[in-house]
């Protein structure tokens, strides 16, 4: 468990600013954020590689911000794998146990063990300039490890894989981090890994996290326009609500009424919809839980997958290339973006 | 099937040629020379028990200046590697000093600081002597050759990732075993070279031996004796060993760099 | 807050501490110790005619031997920087070793090379003489200099992406337009800090010039003389003048580099 | 127009092996392959950077293999934007057309037209390490198509841009492509950026041109499997071809029997099909043009827009969050993929 509280730290271009967060043990914690957002920062001062201006971290229950690094108990994973260049796979991987003059033996014992686990036993002499990415970051994994920390803290571990690469290591940390009962932060700017690995997520913006939540929460109910830009809600739209009806607010938008989820009173608000909530179709689909919108395909983009359609509306939906296909969609043509009010969120709009 | 056109790249060859020439004809002709028509004076130098005592002399005080230099100068250059600080240019600068200082105000400075009655020849005179002593050579040595050590020790801290230190940190180990464990191992290409570039200089030095030390003798002095006594024929044999000394240490350094 | 123990760190400080002290009291102590004990010596110093000749003879000598430097050693520079060869690497070491050669044995080697039967001062005697004169000087300082200038050329030249080379050519640059409108400007930092270095380094030599051209005097020679003829406190002032002159080209030319 | 014939290079790590092609005047033209695949390296040699061991390079109708770069008349703009550090956006722009002792008047107007066309007329007096990288790239891109080139040539262009700029900047690109009817060949790792762009794609692998056609053709119809697991296509079945019926093959694979449009007679071969080409119902879709498959969901990745469907029987499809909610798919759940003969691609299995 890690608790830091009213954390700040001034690092020249970088600053933290009242952090304060809680990780629970075994979680599977991502901090997701933009690059320059100070994530990578407030990860090392976890680690203790540097100290707060104010503030307290706490691991296992225990105040350990004016601990060294190496009384700490946590395990350290770099994007750029950070293997020892001068020692082979076993030599890195038992760097960590010899320190602590565990029994030869045991630590023999003990690093076959997890090089089995992570399918590297036959890399075990070879040096990390012969090894490829993926085979470094599965080094890496296993020397953090070894030494079975509190805490495994892992900066941005995927992105510096191709995306085959990618989608082999995320599955191997999920697993790892299941069968090893690890408390895990991971730090990234990537939402897709954020999504598929979270338990919970936190969005960090220029030094503050501004959002906590599970990662349904974060993706589909942001808490501000510039989250929810970040997180890919493209469709951000301006409205009022005008009033209630069984529980379903009716908002206002430019000249049309939509029909929304919504906890606010009357007033100005915002309301985010993500590009794949959208559904298109060629006739109207009205119901009270469902909102329609005619428009005209003005862009057709595809990204191979998907293709995402701009209408003249302002709306950008994203359709399986199969529907496309289907409804035989064309630039220039009438459609009905429908949306349900479940996949409408509702923010109050900022006074500037 | 060759692109037209390296006019430019031809003219450079022929103007590089000229310079390179240059350095390996003065240090390739005395070799030459010495050996096609001196054979006999450069065995008979190899033998003569002066010669030999002088050349170990300046070979053994030069690596007692590189011994110094490693103990200072290690912590000096991680510090440069690792940390910002106010005046840290400045201190670069002053390291770079003896490199541009001429040698013979170097070595006038050293005998007004270590003479009998320098500032801090006279404190020590009890103890130590400096002036026309083997002290004196190692610490004319060491003040011309620290840089040339400091330097690429430095950059060879520099080229070791600090996630590599910060790793071993959170693997359990102090800053000291990080730093020997770590660091030190990484970056010995570095550390072997700057100990070959420094105890180079320190052979390489006159000007402030002559001033400060000249005795006992070492071989840069030897040569200039002999030199005003005989002449080129009574010096160049032994210039030609010292020369061939050199390039074996400087050789053989050079192929542990990368 | 602070993380407890730094203690490595703190130990550090202290053993650079001693190595910085070492090399700022060598050279201040003459500075401090000519100011306030003899500054009436350092003034008539400065206005003595044959220091000041002396001196000029110096910078100007050396600043001749940078400038052959930069017209050789710059296309050299970028050879390296640019081209992978067979035997590059024993182009570089030959580049290399006039630094590693003892000056003294440069000395001998120059001597043994440029004097009136030498290799090259034989054929050359009837046109231009080397043995003490101005020519000798500059062979001399451009032998020990050149490395200077090369190296931080050619690492100038290595900075300088050569994807900025191939688009200059593909906007219609032939070779010598894109090596003077983009390498070059873009390098000069680089160029600016050889010339300082070389510069320096040329001033700074004592043991070649003192056997190739004893006569016309640089001002190491002249120091060298009047430290035998007059001891510390006829040679200091001299040592003290150049060294501050040296101080300055040594700084402003550090203060372009990046 | 770019003609290359017979062209051979031996390049240290990489080399060139029989590479031909022809570019049509005005087309976008784009290279697509995986690292180390020789893109770059055949791009320089277009452009005169390096020579070729063997074979010609004809641009326009003239053979223009020993020309040197600056006679060939082409743009060429690096991933790595190569502003000259040194000069300021306009003297980048000018550097070219300066060269060419074009009247200094003439210069301005052209310049000023160029940066008024890409929108950075705003940054004219301020140097490139100062701009982003977009804007960077804008500048590279100015600086290139102001003299006017016969072909313009780049090299990733987009590959160390964020993905919104990426998006904008690929318009940008194509834009530009068309008023100034560039011939344009474009090297690309990306698959996306490749589909997006271009006329027509030349498939790079070790250093060959192993494929070249239409983006549909590349990415519906690979040639082999390589070609076909580089570009996507993550279902690759082995079976049998017993015969046709009606023009459709009837081919053999496991204990089903798939109906696909082959050209083939009876033998081995090889099946691809885009994981978003199949549709996942929880009813059978039986029909001479339809192939359906009952698999079991075994994994499900959620990639934010579209969810990844592992099923037992090998097959992964692809489906947008929508449907999977609306069919209510869960792991474990019996389901039936099915997907149509045409988007089915056979080859010939090779024998090894």
């Amino acid at each position: 468990m890690i608790e830091i509280k009213n954390l700040y730290k001034d690092w020249g271009a970088f600053s933290l600013k009242e952090i304060n967060l809680e990780i629970k043990r075994g979680e599977y914690f991502v901090i997701l954020g933009p690059t320059g957002a100070g994530k990578t920062l407030l990860l090392e001062m976890i680690a203790g590689f540097h100290s707060p201006d104010k503030g307290e971290i706490w691991i296992d229950g225990e105040d350990m911000t004016t601990y060294p690094p190496e009384e700490r108990n946590v395990g350290f994973i770099y994007q750029d794998y950070s293997l020892f260049p001068h020692l082979n796979v076993i030599g890195n991987i038992r760097f960590g146990p010899e320190l602590k003059g565990i029994f030869k033996e045991d630590i023999e014992r003990e690093s076959n063990e997890i090089m089995r686990l992570l399918g590297i036993s036959h890399l075990s002499h070879r040096y990390p300039n012969t090894l490829s990415g993926g085979e470094q970051q599965k080094v890496a994994i296993a020397r953090a490890i070894i030494t079975r920390p509190s805490v495994l803290l892992l900066d941005e571990p995927l992105s510096a894989l191709d995306r085959r690469t990618q989608d082999l290591l995320r599955e191997e940390l999920k697993w790892v981090h299941q069968i090893e009962e690890l408390t895990s932060v991971h730090v990234t700017h990537d939402q897709t890994e954020a999504m598929i690995l979270a338990d919970r997520i936190a969005v960090m913006m220029d030094g503050r996290i501004v959002q906590v939540g599970a990662p349904h929460d974060i993706f589909n109910k942001p808490l501000n326009e510039d989250i929810a830009s970040f997180v890919g809600v493209e469709n951000i739209l301006e409205g009022e609500i005008k009033g209630k009806r069984d529980g379903i607010a009716i908002i206002d938008v430019g000249d049309i009424e939509l029909n929304a989820v919504s906890d606010y009173g009357e007033g100005e608000v915002k309301i985010f919809v993500r590009p794949e909530d959208i559904l298109i179709s060629k006739k109207m689909q009205e119901s009270s839980a469902r909102n329609s919108i005619r428009g005209k395909i003005i862009e057709m983009t595809n990204f191979g997958v998907v293709i995402h359609l701009q209408l003249d509306n302002g709306l950008i939906a994203s359709v399986t290339k199969l529907s496309a296909e289907d409804l035989k969609l064309r630039i220039g043509e009438e459609v009905y973006a429908s949306f349900k009010a479940t996949s409408m969120h509702v923010v109050k709009k900022r006074r500037l | 099937m060759r692109i037209k056109q390296e006019k430019m790249l031809i003219f450079f060859c022929m103007l590089s040629f000229f310079i390179l020439s240059f350095i390996i004809i003065v240090l390739a002709e005395p070799i030459f020379s010495q050996f096609l028509f001196g054979l006999n004076d450069f065995f008979s130098t190899c033998r003569d028990p002066e010669v030999l005592s002088c050349i170990g002399l300046t070979i053994g005080t030069s690596f007692l200046a590189t011994g110094i230099a490693c103990l200072f100068g290690i912590p000096l250059a991680y510090i440069l590697a690792r940390k910002e600080f106010f005046g840290k240019r400045m201190v670069e600068s002053v390291i770079d000093l003896p490199i541009m200082v001429p040698h013979m105000v170097a070595g006038i400075a050293l005998f007004s600081v270590f003479n009998r009655h320098g500032m801090i020849g006279a404190p020590f005179s009890p103890i130590i002597r400096f002036f026309d002593a083997i002290p004196g050579i190692v610490v004319a040595m060491l003040f011309v050759s620290a840089p040339f050590f400091i330097n690429p020790v430095r950059e060879g801290f520099q080229s070791v990732d600090p996630h590599l230190e910060n790793v071993a940190r959170s693997l359990g180990a102090s800053e000291w075993k990080a730093f020997y464990k770590v660091t030190v191992p990484i970056a010995y290409r570095y550390i072997l070279s700057g100990i070959g570039m420094s105890w180079g200089r320190g052979i390489s030095e006159f000007a402030a031996v002559l001033l400060l030390a000249y005795y006992p003798m070492v071989a840069s002095t030897l040569i200039y004796e002999r030199f005003l006594m005989y002449g080129l024929a009574g010096s160049r044999p032994i210039a030609v060993l010292l020369m061939l000394i050199c390039l074996g240490i400087f050789l053989s350094f050079r192929s542990v760099r990368r």
